[in-house]
């Protein structure tokens, strides 16, 4: 019996020890790009903590490096490498208490799960000790990362959501983004609706994730302000819909010619293959969330030549990188050398993060919270987005601009922006081609 | 009247899908018992191998999904033998983590090699519509769903209760020992069943591939309709799998139907639920493992 | 129930262990004075996972309920959480009142069907119950369909006090299943997993029995599913009703050793740890996790506390009864 | 070791975890001989059988078949060196008709290549089982289940047929016809037979040659008719100094 009672008083106290010892961080937080190690210093750092004593800028990036969502994740390793390269070599880092001293960034995978989220950030900031935390993607991202900067009262800057989402969970003292507005995003595609000369019946086939719910709102309340149009609205379906026979036959006998979408991919891919099928193409097909990526377009049966979305980004936008001093058009281009494919569209949301942090950091000219939080509130910068600045929501609002799908001169299919009316920085609303439509 | 009859036959089609990514796993769940958790991750895998090869012999889809029964035989040497075999006997619940940890690992590693684009097999039949009238429209993908799927069911039903090779598979699903007096190994035997499941899974994948498409992690979501399939039909009936698709298939349409595009899913796996506890065992299920 | 012999040989067993494990509580007890935020956090993961893989290893590992469904009762925590928050602005003590009791009622209701089912036919059973729920809150307006809800509320909880929830959650998770099985149910649990047959035959009502252990866990389960949204905070249909939370509660329990109270134990630890130590391989961190899953069940198909069992007879929490030797 | 010795069993120990099941048990089997295993339930019959069949391993001791070492071999590769085991409860395959089940008998190549001729010979030989041909055996009543039993085990065309108290839960009549085609099986085809029984007087007037087992090891043993039949029952129950 004692033999057994001595194993056992070993068991716990190992268990309890072996939890204390996480105190100094003695896992290296995770493999900043750029080198480096994060241990740091040792202070308590929960709230209103002192700064560790390091010789560099610790940002934490928890994004969704694996799961549906790491689609958006493409360029980020090509623009940090080149971002960090550019500021810590060229410009020899950033000003910080007098000392020009290196940026890096340490990565956290949250799986495209809020779970694995919130724990992605809390490790962020309570093993890392990061200066700076960022929440990407999806309200997973930025809602969670939000969460953490008001709990732990760190600076963060999370973007990849729909404004309105993400202020559902604020508002928020310790949190800034960079979102679309959906009310302009829907805004933009009913331009496009407008410029067709259509019976004016849409049919709304919307899922029930955030897009989808926040979409149908949005929608029905535009057009009963324009007038004109007439709603025909079979339901929200489910994400793991197998099957739209319901909704397009509904469609079909309403004699619909508008159709305003949102779906994923697969979804996406289905739908259309289905109205083929059913030989019903309407005028105008809206399909958004599904058509970002030209690769995965591309593999649409029939002819994807015509689908109209909105786009996030778009490398004809008139503008330039502060920080690279290069345009929109050269980057995407560079990046379309390196990798051999159309660009995506969340190159520009990269770009744009290290534009912002350069200046943030350059102007607070030290890691303090307060200082850092408010350079965050008082950006006012050009980037590719043209001038970001902060609204009252504590978001810098980026466009999310009408766009359709054309037949490309380097790729099969190209983006062609073709409403940017609650943008006026791009006036170019290039003519509208209409889908082979069956009408 | 007509979207009724229309859900009604695009409900059968689609159940006919349903009963080929369903047949896999009714082999292996009734034979050994084994929940096996990775099928869903292995039928995608069959997808991305018929891809794969599409894109590397030259667009010629039938030549691709050879080589990939092929490749996923030898899969199912390699995962049956060194893995599962070792476990089986140790009872549930290790073998249910173990199929967790390949299913896991699969979708991983494919995600390690293609990202999370989404992937389609292309289909020489689409747009091409076999029944096209006001009332009913039957596309010629969905009918090719359908017949293949029948043909495959039919072709195991036949090799497994008329063969000795599928005789000695039921007679080691039956009693483990009186089969090993028989003088039939069954590890390998089990062996032989997990490589008939995924021969036969490859066609679910091609189907799949073909008609919706696919992720690098879609395997779960196809994972609950393979397990609805077999419990509906009953474990270990390779008949009763392409019932309960059929079911499964038309119950989520006329839910669709009846309750609106947005509980299709919910219909269905309510359904599901209905029939187990109506008869827990299947609607054809006798060949439970001893 | 209080059989006199058994407690008298109870009372000796915990004399002697006893002072240790109390020792150990205590200093996890003042983890939050010594312990870095970082360890707080871990820790609150570590013990919330130990009450989901304990309350598993009640189902699997005692009852013979294999069950694959049990994520559901951890969403319905998180959704009681985020609508008595959110909609009507209650507070959390008030959210964990009405988990319990939804939790109770849901898992009778769906105890009926499920029962009816053994085997494989009930694991599969009770995941397709689970998927059904995920699509019901899916398509609910009230609880913002896919959207998810933001539980604003649980931003500013001090995490020192979601550490002492959860160590609290994970000691009483432990204690239940001792006492359960060192009760008179525990007998019938054990003869009901062994022999169910035989046991049906002695009189042990099967049902019921399995039937209580079913409510115990299901409601514990949804208790931990409060306390782990109060952290996560963010809910979401897809994620709140997941199959990962099935797969972690399996991995906890098999790698730790089902069917053995320590398991669990050993299993969380190991489970939060490896997560944490995978952040510094991002997009692999999977394939690792699922790798270590199958060569740890290769090696050791009991589990590790089932190894050390099998070779050193070791048990912490022997539910043995011993004869007076 | 003479070529008339089908099989012998040397020094066999057989342990479920630390409890001990057989002790030290010797046995021999000479080519086209009727032997018989006496013993009382418990006494370690079928351990023994199962031991030598393989499905579960011996502690230590060996089994040699026609010269070759078969101790603890994989079950299926013992059969296919041509022994065969009608088991206790004749599990025979329920889900299956009793043609099915003749037929997986069969699996083994050597005996797929003569399945026609011995399904005639077993349907000659327990015409029972003619009639219920295509019935699933789950249908089948006791006797007939015994039959089917036997007569798979035969379609193995096996060189030694092992029958695990197959007269048990059995009408005496019923277990006469069995024992009678047992006979004729060993007089026509020349088969070495081992009958595990707990009938005493059966076991010694059709056996040539017996072995008492009591609580796991060999208390007497050698031709039948030698061998009192009162001093194998007071063996058998333990009364004097083996017990």
């Amino acid at each position: 019996m004692k033999r057994r009672a001595i194993l056992a008083a070993a068991l716990c106290l190992v268990f309890a020890l072996s939890l204390a010892a996480c105190n100094g961080g003695s896992a290296p937080g995770g493999t900043p790009a750029g080198g480096g190690d994060a241990g740091g210093g040792d202070a308590a750092w929960t709230n209103g903590g002192v700064v560790p004593d390091r010789e560099y800028i610790l940002v934490g990036w928890a994004a969704p490096m694996s799961g549906p969502q790491s689609i958006f994740m493409m360029p980020t390793q090509w623009v940090v490498d080149m971002m960090l390269d550019h500021i810590n070599n060229n410009l020899g880092g950033i000003e910080i208490n007098g000392r020009r001293i290196p940026l890096r960034v340490v990565f956290a995978d949250n799986e495209s799960n809020p779970t694995t989220a919130m724990a992605a950030a809390e490790r962020l900031v309570t093993n890392d000790r990061v200066d700076i935390l960022l929440g990407t993607w999806t309200p997973v991202g930025t809602n969670t990362a939000s969460a953490v900067a008001e709990r732990h009262q760190i600076p963060t800057f999370v973007f990849g959501a729909p404004e309105e989402s993400w202020l559902d969970g604020g508002p928020y003292e310790w949190a800034v983004g960079m979102n679309f507005n959906y009310y302009n995003l829907v805004r933009d595609l009913v331009n496009i609706w407008t410029r067709v000369d259509t019976n004016g019946r849409v049919g709304l086939v919307l899922d029930t994730t955030v897009d989808g719910t926040v979409g149908r709102d949005t929608v029905t309340g535009i057009l009963d302000e324009l007038g004109g149009f007439e709603v025909v609205d079979p339901g929200a379906f489910d994400a793991a819909t197998p099957d739209f026979t319901g909704i397009i036959s509904r469609l079909r006998d309403e004699d619909v010619q508008i159709i305003y979408a949102d779906m994923n991919t697969p979804n996406a891919s289905r739908f259309w293959s289905q109205l083929a099928e059913f030989d019903f193409i309407p005028r105008v097909v809206t399909i958004n969330r599904g058509l970002h990526y030209a690769a995965d377009v591309g593999r649409l049966e029939p002819n994807a030549v015509g689908l109209t979305y909105s786009a996030l980004w778009d490398r004809n936008y008139p503008f330039s990188s502060s920080l690279l001093g290069e345009s929109a058009y050269g980057i995407a281009a560079r990046w379309e050398d390196d990798h051999g494919e159309h660009y995506p569209y969340s190159l520009g949301y990269d770009v744009a993060l290290f534009d912002i942090l350069y200046d943030v950091l350059t102007r607070a000219g030290t890691l303090e919270r307060n200082a850092v939080m408010e350079a965050f509130l008082t950006t006012n910068i050009d980037t590719v987005f043209g001038n970001v600045t902060v609204n009252e929501n504590r978001n810098m609002r980026v466009p999310a601009l009408g766009t359709q799908w054309i037949e490309g001169d380097r790729w099969p299919l190209q983006k062609s922006i073709v409403s940017a009316d609650t943008f006026p920085f791009v006036d170019t609303n290039l003519p509208i081609v209409i889908p082979q439509t069956t009408q | 009247m007509e979207l009724f009859v229309q859900s009604l036959v695009s409900g059968i089609l689609l159940g006919g899908l349903y009963a080929a990514i369903g047949v896999g796993l009714s082999l292996v769940f009734g034979i050994m018992g084994l929940t096996n958790i990775a099928h869903g991750s292995l039928l995608i895998l069959s997808s991305f191998f018929i891809m794969i090869f599409v894109q590397a012999f030259g667009g010629s889809i039938i030549l691709a999904f050879a080589i990939t029964i092929v490749l996923m035989i030898a899969v199912g040497v390699l995962l049956q033998g060194f893995l599962i075999n070792r476990v089986i006997s140790k009872g549930a619940e290790p073998a249910l983590l173990v199929t967790f940890g390949v299913a896991i690992i699969i979708w991983n590693i494919l995600e390690f090699f293609f990202g999370a684009n989404f992937f389609r097999l292309s289909n020489p039949l689409t747009g091409i519509n076999v029944v096209s009238t006001r009332w009913m429209i039957i596309p010629a993908t969905a009918l090719f769903n359908l017949g293949i799927s029948t043909v495959v069911i039919l072709a195991l039903h036949f090799v497994i209760q008329k063969t000795l090779f599928g005789r000695a598979i039921r007679a080691a699903a039956g009693n483990v020992n009186a089969a090993e007096l028989m003088g039939i190994n069954t590890s390998r035997t089990y062996i032989y069943a997990m490589c008939l499941a995924l021969a036969t899974s490859s066609v679910g994948g091609l189907l799949v591939g073909q008609t919706f498409g696919f992720f690098s992690f879609s395997g779960m979501g196809y994972l609950i309709i393979a397990f609805g399939v077999v419990v509906i039909g009953g474990m270990g009936s390779i008949l009763g799998t392409f019932l309960g698709g059929i079911i499964l298939g038309v119950a989520q349409l006329l839910g669709g139907y009846f309750f609106g595009p947005g509980v299709q899913t919910l219909v269905g796996y309510l359904t599901l639920l209905v029939l187990l506890t109506l008869r827990p065992q299947g609607l054809l299920g006798n060949m439970t493992r001893k | 129930m209080t059989h006199k012999h058994v407690l008298s040989s109870a009372y000796k067993l915990i004399g002697i262990k006893s002072g240790v494990i109390v020792a150990a509580i205590i200093a996890l007890a003042l983890l939050p004075l010594y312990g870095s935020a970082h360890a707080i956090n871990v820790g609150i993961l570590v013990f919330s996972y130990l009450a989901l893989g304990q309350m598993w290893n009640l189902l699997a590992g005692y009852s013979g309920l294999v069950s694959l469904g049990h994520q559901a009762f951890i969403g319905i925590g998180a959704y009681t959480l985020a609508v008595v928050t959110v909609s009507y602005g209650g507070g959390f003590f008030m959210s964990f009142l009405i988990s319990i009791v939804i939790a109770v009622l849901f898992s009778l209701v769906i105890s009926f069907p499920i029962f009816k089912l053994s085997g494989v036919y009930f694991t599969i059973g009770t995941w397709i119950v689970s998927e059904s729920v995920l699509m019901f809150f899916r398509n609910w307006r009230f609880v913002n369909f896919d959207a998810g809800m933001n539980i604003t509320r649980a931003f500013r909880i001090p995490q020192e006090n979601l550490y002492l929830g959860a160590l609290a959650l994970g000691i009483v998770s432990v204690a239940l299943v001792y006492f359960i099985l060192r009760s008179k149910m525990g007998l019938s649990l054990m003869a009901m997993r062994d022999n169910p047959a035989a046991a049906e035959v002695r009189g042990v009502h099967l049902y019921k029995t399995k039937l209580i252990c079913f409510l115990i866990a299901s409601t514990f389960i949804t208790i931990t599913g409060v306390l782990l949204y109060m952290n996560i905070a963010f809910v979401m249909p897809g994620p709140a009703f997941g199959i990962d939370w099935a797969v972690s509660m399996v991995f906890i329990v098999v790698i730790g050793g089902i069917g053995t109270i320590e398991g669990p134990i050993i299993g969380a630890a190991i489970y939060v740890f490896l997560r944490q130590f995978l952040f510094n391989f991002p997009g692999m961190s999977l394939i690792i996790l699922g790798s270590i899953a199958v060569i740890v069940i290769l090696v050791a198909p009991k589990g590790i506390m089932g190894a050390i069992h099998g070779k050193f007879g070791f048990e912490l929490f022997s539910v043995r009864r011993k004869m007076e030797d | 070791m003479n070529e008339n010795m089908l099989m012998t069993i040397e020094n066999l120990n057989v342990s479920y975890g630390d409890f001990q099941a057989l002790y030290d048990v010797s046995m021999q089997f000479p080519k086209g001989a009727i032997v018989s295993i006496i013993g009382a339930n418990g006494a370690g019959k079928s351990t023994l059988l199962n031991a030598v069949l393989g499905i579960n391993k011996p502690h230590s001791g060996k089994v040699t078949f026609q010269g070759q070492d078969i101790t603890g071999k994989r079950t299926s590769t013992i059969v296919s060196k041509g022994v065969s085991l009608s088991p206790e409860g004749s599990s025979v395959f329920e889900d299956m008709t009793v043609y099915e089940n003749l037929v997986v008998g069969a699996f083994l190549p050597s005996a797929r290549k003569k399945k026609k001729e011995r399904m005639e010979y077993v349907y000659k030989l327990f015409p029972a089982l003619k009639e219920k041909a295509s019935q699933r055996a789950t249908f089948l009543s006791g006797g007939q289940r015994q039959m089917l039993a036997i007569a798979r085990a035969l379609m193995s065309d096996p060189k030694l047929l092992i029958c695990d108290e197959i007269s048990l839960g059995l009408a005496p009549v019923v277990v006469g016809d069995i024992y009678n085609s047992i006979l004729e099986v060993n007089e026509k085809m020349g088969l070495t037979i081992v009958l595990v029984e707990q009938e005493v007087k059966r076991s010694l007037d059709y056996s040539d040659i017996s072995y008492v087992l009591v609580k796991g090891s060999v208390v007497m043993g050698g031709p039948s008719d030698e061998l009192d039949e009162a001093a194998v029952k007071d063996a058998y129950f333990g009364i004097n100094q083996f017990a």
